[in-house]
Order: C-alpha cells, then structure tokens, then sequence
C-alpha cells in the first residue's frame, strides 16, 4: 500500500507542480497569444482594404437581442474598413475553399463601388513550391543585393489578376499549369466571398 | 574540462541527429528551410536543458514505476510553455510552419532519450549543458539539413536568393527528399570515417541502426 | 511412354557423347599403382599390408574401416612400395598404397563362387558385396553393402537399376550395358535377392536407343523391366529417377529405402554380379576418356590407381592443351589441377576441356530473373539461397533446405549472371554439416 | 457513412500515410524494422495502443478539457494519459498473455516516445473533421495506425531484401534505409487524391 | 614404345580450376540486355515518327547519361565499372521513354542521375536494387518539376521532317478522359498518333517488342498479360456500370504508359517476383494501384507509382509464393517459413 | 483552479491505476539480469558467441553461459560478474591469434587458376583450392571477414596476417579458418611461432611451399628439452614453455619466426 500510495503522491506531485506552471504561463501570454492572432488577421485585411483604412470592424448583426453575432454568410466573415474621418473605405470578406490539400483561407478587399482591391491567401496547406505559386506573396530577397520590390506588397500574378474585377462578376482567371487545384481553390474562394459580398449588400 | 565535454558532444561526436540517430520525425519534417530549421533548433534546446534539469531534480524522488510518466510530465509542462511563448512572441509564419511539430517535442526521443541516458543518472549542471549542448547539435544538424534542402530546392538560403534562375525543384522539400538529403549526410560521414580508418589502418563498419541509443525501452 | 512423369525443371543438354560407339578397351599393365585407402564416402580403409609385402592381384589391401566403409584390392600383382599419400580429386591428400607391378598380374586365389546364387542366403549374398569392396559406381561411391541394408522398418519393393548416365560426355555405362548386359541383369537379381524384392526396373534414357533395345532383348522373360526415359538433365538423380519410375516423392532428408526404392548404377550391378558369380572384387571399372583436346576419346577398363596420365597416354595424349580436366562428367565432375591423380572405383570418366568450352565466373550479383528456379530440379530457390549464402546467412538458408540441394548445377547452368550457385550451395552444407556435427559433439560433452 | 469512413481510411492509410506524407513516427519505423517479423509485432502494437489511445484521448477531450475550456493543457494531459495507459497495458499484457507479450510487449515503451500516437491524438483533438466525434477519432487513429503497420511492414521486408545487395559502404546501415524510406514515400504520393 | 614418346600430354601449370557444373547455356547479362534494347527499337522509331528528331535525342541523352553516370559511380565506390552489362543503357533508355519528348536536357540528366544513382548505385549496382530505377528517376522528376513532366505535345501523323512537332500543347488520352471527355480513336491509340511521352503512345510498336521478348523467354507472360488484363477488367466492370468516357477500358488499355509499364518495366527482373506464382500476384497488384490512381486518384496516370509500390511489395510476394522444394512436406516447410 | 485540480487528479489516478496493476499483476524482473546488463560493455559484437550483449546477460543469469567470454568486457567487471553470479572468476589467459604459414604466393604458389567465389572454404570444396599445399593460408581472408575486430590484414600477396594489438583473441577467425590454419595461443608466450602447418614429409612439403618447415630437428636440438617438440615432420612450440627468442636464427627455412 505504501507504495502504491509514493506512486500516486510523486505523479499527483509532478503533475500539481507542473500544471501551476502552466496556468501561470498561461495567465501571463493569454493577452499576448490573443492580440498575436488578432494582429495577423489585421496585417492581412489592412493590406487588402484601401490603405487609407485606419479602423477595421467586424460586421456583427445590429438587432438588439443579437447584438454581438458576427454576421456570417456562406461561412464568409465579412469586416469593414474605415479611414480616420469614420468613412466607410470597403469590406473585406474572409473566404475559404478546398484546394489541392485543405482549405484554402483568403481574405478578399472589395472597395465602395464593388471592385475587388486585392486578394491575398491567409492560410493554405499547399505544395510549397507548386499550390504556393498560387497562394504565396513572398519578397524575393538576393544576397546578392539589389532588392527587387523590397517595400509594397509583393506581387502573384494569379492573385494580381483579381484586382480590378467587379465583385458582381469576378474575372475568370486562367490557371497556373501545375497548380490548376490550388488555382480552382483560390477562385472558388474568391467566388465566395464575391457572393457573400453581393448577397450582403443587396441585403443592406 | 569534463564540463566542457558535457557540452560539446552532443555537437559532434554524439550528435543527435547524425550519430545516434534520434527525433527524426522533428529533423525531417521541419527541415524544409533553415528558417524553420533554426525555429524548431531553438524550440527543442529550451525544453532539453530546462526538462534535463528538473528531471535531474527530482530523479531521486520518483519510484521507477511511474518514471516514465513523471518525465513526460515534466518534458510537457516545457513543452506548453514554449507553444505559448511562441503564440504570443514568435513571427506568425514561423508558428504556422512549426505547428503541429511543437506539441511533438514531447515525443520527441531525443528529450525523453536524453532525461533516461543523462539526467537521470547525473546532477542538474551536467544535465544542463548535456541538454544545451544536444540541443545545439541537434539545431545545427536540422540547419545544415534545412539550409540544403531550401537551396536544392528553390535556389534561396534563409530565402535570399543563392543562385537566381534555379529552377524549383520541389522533391527536396517533400517527405521523400527529407530522407534522401539525410541519408546522404550519413553516408558522407560515413565516408569520412571509413577513409580515415583505412588512413589509420583500422576497419570502421557503419554502425547497425538500431533504437538502443535513447535507452528508453532497455 | 509419353505418359511418363515428368519431374519439376531439369535442362536439356547438348550431350557431346563422343564415345558412344568406341568399344571398352582394356588397359595394359602399368609399372606402378598408387591404390588410395578412401575411395567411397564413409571411413578410410585400414591398410593390411606393409611396406615391401608382396601382394597379388585381387588381394586385400585395406580392410573395411567401419561400418560404413568399404575394403581396397590390389589391382594388380607385385610389391607394396610404400605407404603414403597421393592426391585426391577434390585436392586433399588421401592416403595410399603405392603397388610396384611385378608385371605377372598373378590373380590371388578368388573368392569361393556361389555356383547357385539363386539358392544362396541373402546374408552370405550381402556379406560378399561387402568383401569385394564394391562401391557405388554412379558418382558418390557409397559402399553398396551399406546400401543393401535398409534402415529396420522400411521395407524395399522396387530396385531400380539406373543407366540413365545423364550426364553430357560419359559413355562408360552405355557401353556396359552393350556389351554385358546378362552381367547387368544377373547383378539387378542378386540384389532383388538380397532385398527379397520381386520388381526389378532398369531404367534407360532415350537418347541410347541400342543399349535400351540390347537390354529389352536380354531381359525377356528374366521378371526384369526395361523403360526409356525422357532425355532430362538430371533424370539419372536418385530422387528425380524414383519420381519419374514410380511416382514417388522421396521427402526431404530420407532415403529411398522410405519409400520402398533402392537405387544402384548399373556397373555396380555388373561388379556385384562378377563378385558374386566369379568371386572377382572390385578392382578395376571402365572409365570414359573424352574431350575435344583428347586425341582418340574412348572407354577404357582400367585398373583402379591407374594414374589419369596414363588412361589419357592410352587415347593418344591431346591435340590442344586442355584449360580444364575433370573427374566426372562436366555438370558434376571436379575440376583437378594435376594428371597424376589415381583412376578410382568412382571415377567414371576423365573429360578434358578446350579453352573455348570453358564457361568462366563471373562475380555479378544476381539478377533475380528466376531462371535457376525454373531450372532446379529439387524446386528450390538457388537464386535468393546463393545471395543469402554469400552474405553468410547460413542459418536461414538452412531453413530454406538448402540441405536438399542435389548439387546438379542446373542453376549454373542457367544462370546469365553467371554465379556460382552451386559452389555456394555447397558450402552452405559444408557450414551446416560442420555446425550439426559440432552440436553433436556438444551435446556428446 | 459508410462512404465518409471507407474515404477516411483510404485516406489515413495510403495517402496521408503517417510516416510517408505526415513524417511521424520515424524513430520506430527506422529503428524496428531490421526483422520482419519484429516489424510486424511492433504494427500489431501499435495498432492497437494507438486505437485504445485515440478512443480514450478524444473521450477525454470532449468530456474533460473541452468542457472546462482546458485546451490549453491538450499536450501534457494526452501524454501523460498515454503513457500511463502504455504502462498498464504492458503490465497486464505481461501477466495475462506471454504469448502476446512475447509478440507484442517489448515494443509497448517504445510506444509511448512514438510521435505518431500523439500526432494523432492531437490531430483528432485541433481538426474539424474530428472535434467531438469519438467514433470518427479512433476510427481515424486505427486508420493511422495500419498505415503505419504497413509503412513499416512493407519497409522492413524491403530491408530484409537489402541484406542481400552488395551496398556501398558509405551507404550501409542507416542511409540505406533513409534512402528506401524516400523512394517508399515518393512512391505513395501516387495515391494523392484518392479519397476526395 | 617409340610411339608412345610422340604423344603429346598436357601442360598442367595454366589449368583452371572451378566448381562444378563446367557447362553453361551461354546466356549473359550484356545479351538479355541487348535483346531488350532491340526490342525497344520498333518504339523508338516509332517515337522519331510521331514526335521529331528531337525524341532521339532525349533517349540518347538519357542512355549516355545513365552510362556515365554509373562508370563515374562505380569509380567511386571503387568497383569494377560495370556499363558493359547494358543495364544502364535500357534504364536510360526505358528513362527516355516517359520524359515529354520536350523535356529539357538538364531534366533527362538529373533524372538520369536519380534514376542510376538513387535507384540503383546506393544499392550496390545490378541486382540490389528494390525498386526500379527508371521508375524512381521519373516519379522523381515528376515530383520535382511537375510542370514541365506534364507539358504534352500534340501529334499529328509523320514528324521525320521535324526537329520536334510543334510546341503547342495538348492533353493526352488520360487526362482527357480523366475530366470525363472522350479519347483518340482506337486507331489513333494503337498506332500512337496521340500525345504522351516519348515511348508511351504506339502500342503497336510496343507489343511488338514485348512479345519478342516472350518469345525470347527473357520475360514472362504472365506480368503483362495479367497486368493488362486487370486494368481491362475493371476500367470494364466500372464502364459496365456506368458508360461514360472516363472508364471506356479500350481507351485505359491502350494509353498511357500501360503497354511500355507493362512489357518493359513491370517485368524488370531485378525488382519483380521471382516465380511465376508471385509474378501474377505483382501484376494484378499493378493492374489495380494503376487503374485506381487513374481513376480515383490526383494523377491522370499511375503505372511508375503502382510499379514502385509493387516493387516494395515483391519481397513479401516471394516470400508468401515461394513453393516448397521437392519432397517438403507442407507442414515442415510452413513451420520454416 | 480546476485545471490544477483535474490534472493532479488524473495524476493521481494515474499512479494509482499504475500501482494497482502493477502490485496485483505485476511480474517481477529478474535483478540479475538488469545488474548483469548493466556491467555489459554493449558493444554487442558477439564475440561472446551469444547473439549480443543482453542475450549474454540472459545466458549467464540462467546458465547458458559463463562469465568471462566477452571479449571486451574490462577484468573488473568480469569479476563483479563473477560476484554476482557467485562463482569463481575463471582467470584463463588471455589468448591471440597466429596464423601458422609462410606460404604466401612467393613461396607457395597457387597450382592452377581458382575461378570461383572468393572465399577460403568456398576453394577448399574446389580442388582444395588449387593450392599445391594441402594444409596452408588460402589467402582469401574468411578469417578476416570473420574477426569483428578487424584484426586481421590479408596481404596483397595471399597471406592473413594478423595484428596483434587489435586482436582480442575470440577465436572467430580459428572457427573461420577450413585450413585450420590458425592457432590461439596464450598472448604472453607468443613470441616465437612456427609458420607451418604442413605434416607432410619434407619432399612432399619441398615440391610445394619453399618456405615449409622441413622437420630438419634444428631448433628442436637447440632449444631447452621440451621447449620446441616434434610433431610428425613440423616442430610445435610448446607455448606453456616457450623457448627464448634467439632459437628463430637456427631455422634453416625462416619459417621459425619471432611473432609479428
Ligand atoms: C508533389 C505534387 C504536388 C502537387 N501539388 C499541387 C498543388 O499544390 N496544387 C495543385 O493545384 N496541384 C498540385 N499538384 C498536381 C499536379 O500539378 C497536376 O499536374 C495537376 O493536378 C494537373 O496539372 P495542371 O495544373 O497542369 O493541369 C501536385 C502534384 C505533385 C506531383
Ligand atoms: C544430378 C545427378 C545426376 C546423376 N546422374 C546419374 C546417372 O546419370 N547415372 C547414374 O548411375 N547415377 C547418377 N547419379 C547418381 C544417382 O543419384 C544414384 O546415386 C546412383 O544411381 C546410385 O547408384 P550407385 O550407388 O550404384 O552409384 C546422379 C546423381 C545426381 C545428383
Ligand atoms: C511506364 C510509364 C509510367 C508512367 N507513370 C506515370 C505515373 O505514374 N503518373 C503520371 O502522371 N504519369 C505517368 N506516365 C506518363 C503518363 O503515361 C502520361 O504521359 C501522362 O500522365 C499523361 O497522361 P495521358 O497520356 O494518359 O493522358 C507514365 C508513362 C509511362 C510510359
Ligand atoms: C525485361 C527487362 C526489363 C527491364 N526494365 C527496366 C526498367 O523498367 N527500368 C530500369 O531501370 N531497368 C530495367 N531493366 C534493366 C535492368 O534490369 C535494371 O537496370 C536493373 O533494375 C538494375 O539493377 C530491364 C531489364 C530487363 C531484362
Ligand atoms: S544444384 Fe542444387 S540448387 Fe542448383 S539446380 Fe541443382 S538441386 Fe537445385
Ligand atoms: S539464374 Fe542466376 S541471376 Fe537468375 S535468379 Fe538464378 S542466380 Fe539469380
Ligand atoms: S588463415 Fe585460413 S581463413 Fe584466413 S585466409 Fe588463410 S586459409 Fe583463409
Ligand atoms: S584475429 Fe581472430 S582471435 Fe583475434 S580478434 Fe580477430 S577473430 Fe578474434
Ligand atoms: S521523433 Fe518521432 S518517433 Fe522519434
């Protein structure tokens, strides 16, 4: 029994110890580990939104009883950017769609007059090398100086060929040859959000 | 002297990743770039030598029945801790990449490897540098593991570009190209010895991969 | 006859009998024999004679060394030189009586002969195989009195005399049986005899149609069975011969007698019945001389301790220098590297081959083309036990029964890589023979 | 149904393989296939740690850690069950079945260090597709775990196979088998798409 | 007397020495080999014919890279250089045979270098490799530069005039009938005026050569017959149930890589089952993974992946097919197995 | 709170359930065999005989095997072995290996061209491997194959030479011989050897090998009674009395020689 009893008390002690640990890290990085994501979601629809944009907001349902509701539509969140004087600048609608391997997570800026501002790919599971040609914006740095596009928005030329398209009808762009899945992936997305776009503001 | 040897083992001679062959999973899944390489190195030596030291704290007290569950406790209480550092300070892609691979440095045998060969049997300095000292070499093999493989595969280091114009060669960055870069630093170093045993006059037979390195299971 | 069963692979090969039609020709007396003490499988004889003993022809040399072992005869009449050693065909040293000829060749008083054999016991029968030294004469050279006495509970309803001779090049028991064959059937009876058995089944194949049609003749009416057997390298091995005459699967690690079969070449038969009928022992065999180096191929009775040089000065020398001489025919016979070797009871013939006859080893790995498997008569997997035996997996390939290898070389044979399957099988039974046989000592401590 | 669950299969087996594609569990399937039939004991071990475990892992999820918003201590708790789950079943697999322990047991502490058991735990803990469904899980861990079996089945018997080739000396030993293991792995990316 | 000094006896000091058996049937590596290699030529005319002059040049590429590559390693690894065998031509040339006849130089080296270094040097050269070169050295490159292993020209009749056809690109069979359009004619098919890679589309040319390679005895019957034979059977039973494009099974049978898998890699010794017993099971392995890639899976053509898989299937096919040997009872050798 | 108290919790439980199972069905280990195991050096090269170190282990708790047969294994720890085995430590010498003949291929010359696989025992089962001394080195190294502690060197010209400070004298090279050409000796009196092997008559011997030992009784003569014996036509050291070092200069054939 006394045995038994060392082996329950070092594993309970072990645990105890480690667990109070724990919720002390946890405690101090929660504030952290939220406002970490909050800003990656930010970073990304501050650069699809018009670069005036100064205050971004989730569109949540105005009624009273479900005040705090995000309002989600074909399951697009929609966010919209104001700039400094309060004006509303555009909105942008956070769409996901499958592609070659898993969902593909696009946020999609769409200005007042209904034209797709940029697209850009949150979160993706594709090939490096292959699905990313599709979904990546990466600077192209050299070691070898020389920077190319070393500030601004590094481009994709899939992505790029959205810009400018009214989001009542998104421009059918052409695959990339080796990546048609991830390419039909982002394209659905973007026809996503297009809709939920359309449909919210037929709504309003 | 002895201190200092605790330390630089793990760098070379008994390396962790080329020499006794552990944590595999970590060295071939998250070697795709030197980037991640290093992240995950980083990641892996915190929670070695912190785990390393309080495993050689409480050595004495464990009953060998649950010695294995109290390790693992404690290897997993740093484990969590470093996940939530990370979600709170590192660059996003950097935690994105490294995903599900954190949690899995609990299992990560070269952690609990070196808790049953090391900590358990020496005092907590010792066991610090042990797991410092591993921790580095098993940061450097995951580099020059990455840093291969994202120049064999997209022509960048750290993703600057090396050598503009090479063409994507996505094999390297796939599961298949992990193994293939690895068994070739084996087989280099393998080469290296057996030419410096034959220099030597002696034989040197590349040793049987076998498990028997982590002392886990003995 | 087309019904015939046909046993698992084999190869068909070109023959090369030259001799077939070159009549025995008795070899004259040689100033010196060098008679080896161990000329079967077993134990060697025990020497009776001393140095400068004389001895005459036909008399006791060496007397059996054990149970399994078998006794020497001098071949000849004269002076025993000396006691010493001479090389044998597989390249160790043998011990050896060395007979000075007196050139007389006075016969020793014969053994008493059983006029009426039919009559006589089957012990005595037995008891006078084993006198005349008489070993088989098929290749292996097992005494053949050991092999006339079945292991207890077996009972033996067949004998089945083999003149297959399957192997390319040897005519020696194509022309016994043209020119003795009532001694052949005579031979095939005392065994039956001794075995008590009443069928008797010579078995010939086809590509001698004289001699099957000369034994079909003389063993009319004499209850003696003759069949022609398919032309199928190796079709004269003991167990693929039992399995085509009969149907039965000798199992693996038995004899035989398991199955009810004994099986004996037929010079044997023809020794035992010169033994038995003339009180003759066994002291001289023919012997086939051929190769295309060779100037005048033949067969040849000679004495045994004939040196080969000797057997070959009587075929006239060569035309080209040989690159290989072999004891035995080319699929079984052993390469030897010097002509001063003996003629023995086993040796059925001495083949002599040409530079551009001689396939060469190659050191290739195996290519896994499955070919030797087709081609094994045992149904094995030569290829896969050869690569296991050169990586010194010797245990599992004795769980693979590489213990039943034939040593046939019908795998070699086949093989485009060119391995040496054969040579690793046989070291594979080597090694294992040697780890039973110290386990058995082990276990004896 | 029926459907969803042949996909998921297919899926956990031979296209997202857990050593092939996922690259989990490496340590065991390098260092516990020299032998077939060591191979073989080992799948057979893990296939069964790995079902329990799921079963139980996704059970205490649901009902404990997602319950009182725990998730935090997703990682420790799961180990520390699995471990004291190896433990046990080694114990009483020692004392009921030698046969089985035999077989099975002295590949049971190997487990506990193995990536994969917790890989998934943790992937039916954080994927969708999974969260809450306890059936699904271990499904999805059993599924895991014969891919796992047949990885290293099909490794072990290949390795055996090495053991007659005349390989380089450099080459012998661990770089042999890496370099197998990433021929294996190209070759499963074939089945790429199956299942979706 | 005096006769006997004439004869002329042999000099013993230069004799050799072997094992026994001392006869051989002749056969060798560098003529199976070679016989394969001609048998490959009706493709490899066939290929010039259908896509330009710049087809030879992609073999010949692969074939001189595949030697070089391997003499260079074998220095290396400090061997008897071994490209007198032909190995390494046929693994070059079959190599050759599934790259686009566009495919870059630099690409047929490389993957002349994973083929013969990855595939087959690591393991010790000729006979100890598992998996089959050419098919390592093209899955590899598919891996590795999947756009340009997947660019098809499109054919149409004679090319002899022509450096290449033109470069405009086109869908072949499989992957049109992969999005459920219908293929080529039957014509088309088995005489090869489709698009493919190099060595894939005259399946003409291609059992001519195989079925000389039967003949021959080099391979056996069974791999292709039972090879072909399940793709047919359930691109069949699927188009039975139901009749659209995508499982038209003459349209399966006759493109794509499957006469050339089939015939010529399928039955590569070195890496297929070694009875025949075995040999039916891998072809009816290949026959399945192949048409379920197909037709299920991402990739239009599955052959190189089903053959690999079943490569790294064969040692547990040997080992559940081999027979037992003569006069083994079936319990003894069971116990051993 | 509650995540402290749920993981301490399931903590406990968990020690309990271990502590349970283990007190009512556990199986005790055998404490030999871990404190056996760990005295083994681990090097599992088998020099034992046993199929690696834990299996020694296992042998020698349930005596399958005596102490002392590692060959790496320090004194020490043979004797705390020994210790916990309780029984006598067995101090036997340690032994090395010679390999008994000259006949390299300048002196014993191959008769004929061996064309086969390059193995000793493979040519012994081919002519006797062709070589005109039936009892000498093949040179074709199985011994060396077979030390796993490459201690053994094959000479470019057909001999196995063995080097003395690598060789630990495990006699895996004596079991790999088919000449049964090498010899363990007691590593302290190795200092003179008889590279010979042969038993044939000095003719015999002569026609073959130029550097056979032709029983010509010189250094049999010279050295102490008892020292070099006899043994048909080949002297044999009697290494529990070896003689002096100097009685190599009496051999007329150098095939007495101080050890390498
Ligand atoms: C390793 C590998 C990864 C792939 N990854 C992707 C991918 O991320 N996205 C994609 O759309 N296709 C991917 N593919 C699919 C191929 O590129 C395939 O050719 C494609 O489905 C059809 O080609 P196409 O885009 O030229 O029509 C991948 C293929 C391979 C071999
Ligand atoms: C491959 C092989 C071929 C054989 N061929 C013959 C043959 O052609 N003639 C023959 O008499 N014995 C042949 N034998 C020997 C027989 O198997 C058997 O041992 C012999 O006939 C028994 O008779 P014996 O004891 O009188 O020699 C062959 C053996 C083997 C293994
Ligand atoms: C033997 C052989 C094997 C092949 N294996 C594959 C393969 O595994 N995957 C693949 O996408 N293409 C493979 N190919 C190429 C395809 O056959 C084909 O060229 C390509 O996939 C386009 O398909 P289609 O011609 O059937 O439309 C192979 C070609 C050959 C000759
Ligand atoms: C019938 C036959 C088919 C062959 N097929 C291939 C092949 O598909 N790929 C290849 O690399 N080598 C092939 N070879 C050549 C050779 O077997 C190959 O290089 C070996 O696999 C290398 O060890 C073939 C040889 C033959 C005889
Ligand atoms: S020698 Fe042995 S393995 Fe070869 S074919 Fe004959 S019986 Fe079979
Ligand atoms: S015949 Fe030769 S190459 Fe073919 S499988 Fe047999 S041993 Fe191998
Ligand atoms: S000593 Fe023996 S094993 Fe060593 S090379 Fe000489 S004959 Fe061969
Ligand atoms: S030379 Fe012989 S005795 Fe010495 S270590 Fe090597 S194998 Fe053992
Ligand atoms: S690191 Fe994954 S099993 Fe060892």
């Amino acid at each position: 029994m006394k045995d038994i009893m060392r082996l329950c008390f070092s594993l309970g002690a072990v645990c105890l110890i480690g667990t109070a640990g724990l919720v002390l890290v946890n405690k101090i990085t929660l504030g952290p580990r939220e406002a970490a994501a909050k800003a990656t979601l930010m970073e990304g629809l501050k650069i699809v939104l018009p670069p005036e944009t100064t205050k971004i907001a989730l569109e949540t349902k105005e009624d009273a009883e479900e005040k705090d509701k995000v309002i989600v539509m074909d399951d697009v969140k929609l966010y919209r950017g104001y700039d400094s004087n309060g004006d509303e600048l555009g909105i942008a609608c956070e769409a996901s769609a499958v592609g070659f391997s898993g969902p593909i997570q696009t946020l999609v800026g769409i200005n007042n007059d209904g034209e797709i501002l940029c697209v850009l790919v949150a979160a993706h599971n594709e090939t490096p090398g292959l699905g990313t040609l599709v979904t990546d914006r990466k600077a192209q740095k050299s070691i070898w100086g020389g920077n190319e596009d070393s500030d601004g928005l590094p481009p994709n030329p899939f992505l790029d060929a959205f810009t400018g398209s009214k989001a009542s009808a998104p421009k059918n762009v052409d695959a990339i040859s080796g990546a048609t899945q991830s390419g039909n992936g982002v394209k659905n997305a973007v026809a996503k959000a297009c809709h939920a776009y359309n449909a919210y503001k037929s709504a309003n | 002297m002895s201190v200092l040897k605790e330390f630089t083992k793990g760098i070379w001679k008994e390396n962790p990743v080329l020499v006794l062959m552990l944590g595999m999973c970590p060295t071939l899944a998250v070697s795709t770039s030197a980037k991640n390489a290093l992240g995950m190195g980083i990641a892996t030596t915190f929670v070695l030598a912190g785990s390393n030291v309080v495993i050689s704290w409480v050595r004495k007290f464990i009953p060998s029945n649950v010695r294995i569950p109290c390790y693992i406790v404690v290897i997993a209480v740093f484990v969590t801790i470093v996940e939530m550092l990370m979600g709170a300070y590192a660059p996003a892609e950097l935690n994105k990449t490294l995903g599900i691979y954190i949690p899995l440095i609990v299992v990560n045998c070269i952690v609990l490897g070196r808790a049953e060969a090391f900590a358990s049997k020496n005092g907590a300095f010792a066991s610090m540098l042990d797991g410092l000292g591993m921790g580095l070499g098993f940061t450097l093999a995951l580099m020059a593991l990455g840093g291969v493989r994202e120049f064999l595969s997209a022509g960048t280091l750290f993703e600057y570009v090396v050598v503009p114009g090479w063409p994507d060669f996505l094999l390297f960055k796939l599961p298949a190209g992990a193994f293939i870069v690895l068994a070739t630093f084996l087989a280099i170093m393998n080469y290296r010895r057996i030419r410096k045993a034959e220099r030597e006059g002696t034989s040197y037979t590349p040793p049987e991969m076998d498990c028997s390195h982590c002392h886990i299971c003995k | 006859m087309n019904k015939q069963i046909k046993f698992y692979g084999g190869v068909k090969l070109d023959e090369g009998k030259m001799t077939s039609n070159e009549p025995i020709i008795t070899a004259p007396l040689e100033p010196l024999y060098t008679v080896p003490l161990q000329q079967h499988i077993g134990a060697p004889a025990k020497a009776v004679v001393q140095k400068g003993d004389k001895v005459l022809r036909g008399q006791l040399l060496g007397e059996a060394g054990s149970f399994v072992s078998a006794p020497v005869h001098s071949p000849t009449s004269g002076t025993v030189k000396e006691l010493s050693s001479c090389l044998g065909p597989a390249g160790a040293q043998l011990p050896a009586i060395v007979i000075e000829s007196d050139g007389e060749d006075t016969a020793a008083e014969p053994m008493p002969v059983f006029a009426n054999w039919q009559e006589a016991s089957p012990d005595d029968l037995k008891a006078r195989v084993a006198q005349a030294g008489i070993v088989g004469m098929g290749g292996a050279a097992f005494p053949t009195a050991v092999k006339l006495t079945p292991p207890p509970n077996v009972t033996i309803d067949t004998v089945i005399l083999n003149g297959v001779e399957c192997e390319p090049c040897l005519t020696a028991d194509h022309r016994l049986m043209l020119e003795h064959p009532e001694t052949i059937i005579t031979g095939a009876k005392i065994i039956a005899r001794i075995l008590g058995v009443k069928q008797i089944i010579i078995a010939i194949e086809m590509n001698k149609p004289d001699a099957l049609e000369m034994m079909t003749k003389k063993a009319e009416g004499t209850g003696v069975e003759v069949v022609g057997l398919r032309v199928l390298y190796p079709q004269g091995a003991e167990k693929q011969l039992i399995y085509t005459v009969t149907g039965r699967k000798v199992p693996s690690g038995k004899l035989p007698a398991h199955v009810g079969c004994l099986v004996t070449n037929v010079a044997s038969a023809a020794a035992i019945a010169d033994a038995v009928c003339l009180g003759k022992p066994l002291y001289e065999r023919v012997t086939t001389m051929t190769g295309t180096p060779v100037v005048k191929p033949g067969n040849i009775l000679c004495r045994v301790g004939t040196p080969y040089s000797s057997a070959l000065a009587l075929c006239g020398g060569v035309k080209e220098d040989p690159l290989k001489i072999i004891s035995g025919g080319p699929m079984m016979g052993m390469s030897v590297y010097s002509l001063d070797i003996p003629i023995m009871k086993g040796t059925s013939g001495i083949l002599l081959l040409a530079a551009d006859e001689v396939s060469q080893y190659t050191p290739n790995a195996c290519l896994r083309c499955g070919r030797c498997n087709d081609a094994c008569p045992m149904e094995m997997i030569p290829g896969i036990l050869s690569s296991t035996i050169e990586f010194h997996h010797f245990s599992l390939a004795e769980r693979w029964h590489v213990m039943d290898c034939i040593e046939c070389g019908c795998c070699s044979y086949v093989c485009p890589a060119g391995r040496p399957l054969v040579q690793h099988m046989r070291r594979a039974k080597a090694v294992a023979n040697a780890t039973r046989r110290a386990a058995e000592a082990a276990s004896k401590k | 149904m029926v459907k969803e669950y042949i996909l998921l299969i297919i899926g956990a087996v031979l296209v997202n393989n857990f050593v092939l594609s996922r690259i989990l569990g490496i340590c065991p399937f390098l260092g516990v296939s020299k032998r077939l039939d060591t191979a073989m004991g080992m799948g057979a071990a893990v296939i069964f740690v790995m079902t329990l475990s799921g079963f139980v892992t996704s059970w205490c999820d649901k009902y404990i850690l997602v319950r009182y918003n725990l998730e935090y201590l997703r990682t420790i708790f799961f180990i520390l069950v699995i471990a004291g789950l190896v433990q046990v079943v080694e114990v009483l697999l020692k004392r009921f079945s030698s046969t089985l322990y035999s077989a099975l047991g002295i590949y049971l502490p190997l487990i506990t260090t193995n990536c994969a058991v917790l890989g998934s735990a943790i992937i039916c803990a954080t994927e969708e597709e999974f969260m809450g469904r306890i059936f699904k899980s271990t499904v999805f861990c059993f599924a895991s775990a014969v891919g796992f079996a047949l990885a290293l089945v099909l490794f072990s018997s290949v390795r055996e196979r090495l053991e007659l080739s005349k390989i380089p000396r450099s080459f012998q030993g661990p770089a042999i088998a890496l370099v197998t293991a990433g021929i294996l792995a190209m070759a499963f990316t074939g089945f790429a798409g199956l299942g979706s | 007397m005096s006769e006997q000094s004439t004869i002329r006896m042999p000099d013993t000091s230069k004799l050799v020495v072997s094992s026994s058996p001392h006869y051989h049937d002749m056969g060798s590596i560098p003529k199976i080999m070679f016989t394969v290699l001609a048998a490959l030529a009706p493709a490899v005319i066939a290929s010039i014919y259908f896509f330009g002059w710049r087809a030879l040049l992609v073999l010949s590429v692969c074939m001189v890279a595949c030697a070089a590559i391997e003499a260079l390693l074998c220095r290396l690894m400090r061997r008897r250089i071994s490209i007198g065998d032909g190995s390494a031509l046929v693994t070059g040339l079959l190599l050759g045979m599934t790259l686009p006849v566009t495919s870059p130089l630099w690409m047929c080296i490389v993957g002349s270098f994973i083929a013969i270094g990855l595939g087959k040097m690591v393991y010790g050269g000729l006979g100890g490799n598992p998996f089959n070169p050419a098919s390592v050295g093209r899955v590899a490159l598919l891996l590795a530069c999947p756009s340009a292993m997947t660019t098809w020209v499109t054919v149409s009749g004679c090319a002899l005039n022509k450096w290449v056809v033109d470069a405009t690109t086109g869908a072949t069979p499989l992957e049109l009938v992969a999005q459920n359009q219908p293929g080529p004619g039957f014509w088309d098919l088995f005489l090869g005026n489709i698009g493919g890679s190099i060595g894939e589309t005259c399946t003409l040319a291609l059992i001519v050569g195989g079925v000389f390679l039967i003949v021959r005895k080099i391979i056996r019957w069974q791999i292709p017959v039972f090879f072909i034979g399940t793709v047919f059977l359930i691109t069949g039973i699927a188009y039975m149930v139901s009749p659209c494009p995508k499982f038209n099974p003459m349209t399966h049978v006759l493109s794509g890589g499957l006469m050339l898998g089939a015939f010529f890699m399928a039955t590569d010794m070195v890496t297929s089952p070694l009875n025949r017993k075995g040999a039916v099971v891998f072809a009816i392995g290949c026959g399945i993974i192949t048409t379920v890639i197909r037709l299920w899976g991402s990739y239009p053509e599955g052959i190189s992946y089903a053959i690999l898989i079943m490569n790294a299937l064969t040692p547990l096919i040997d080992r559940y097919t081999a027979g037992r040997p003569f006069g083994v009872a079936r319990k003894a050798s069971q116990k051993n197995a | 709170m509650i995540d402290i108290v749920m993981m301490t919790g399931t903590g406990i439980l968990l020690g309990l359930a271990i502590g349970l199972v283990v007190r009512y069905f556990g199986v005790p280990e055998d404490p030999l065999v871990e404190s056996l195991n760990e005295l083994m050096p681990g090097a599992n090269c088998g020099g034992c005989g046993l199929a690696g170190c834990s299996d020694y282990a296992n042998a020698m708790a349930t005596g399958r095997a005596k102490p002392g047969l590692c060959p790496v294994m320090s004194a020490e720890a043979v004797a705390k072995c020994c210790e916990l085995l309780g029984v006598e430590s067995d101090t036997s010498e340690p032994k090395i290996a010679v390999v008994c003949c000259s006949g390299d291929d300048n002196h014993a010359a191959k008769q004929a061209f061996y064309n086969g696989v390059n193995d000793c025992l493979n040519a012994m089962l081919v002519a006797g491997g062709a070589k005109g001394c039936t009892y000498g080195c093949l040179g074709l190294g199985s011994c060396a194959r077979a030390c796993p502690f490459g201690a053994i060197e094959m000479l470019p010209n057909h001999l196995a030479k063995i080097h003395a400070d690598l060789c630990t004298g495990c006699g895996k090279c004596y079991m790999a011989c088919p000449r049964n050409v090498i010899k363990l000796v007691p590593r302290s009196a190795a200092k003179v050897h008889v590279y010979c092997n042969s038993p044939e008559k000095a003719t015999v011997k002569k026609n073959v090998c130029k550097a056979a030992c032709i029983g010509c009784r010189k250094c049999a003569r010279t050295a102490e009674e008892g020292q070099i014996v006899m043994n048909g036509f080949l002297a044999s050291i009697n290494y529990d009395n070896p003689p002096a070092e100097e009685i190599v200069e009496t051999c007329p054939t150098k095939c007495l020689r101080k050890a390498e």
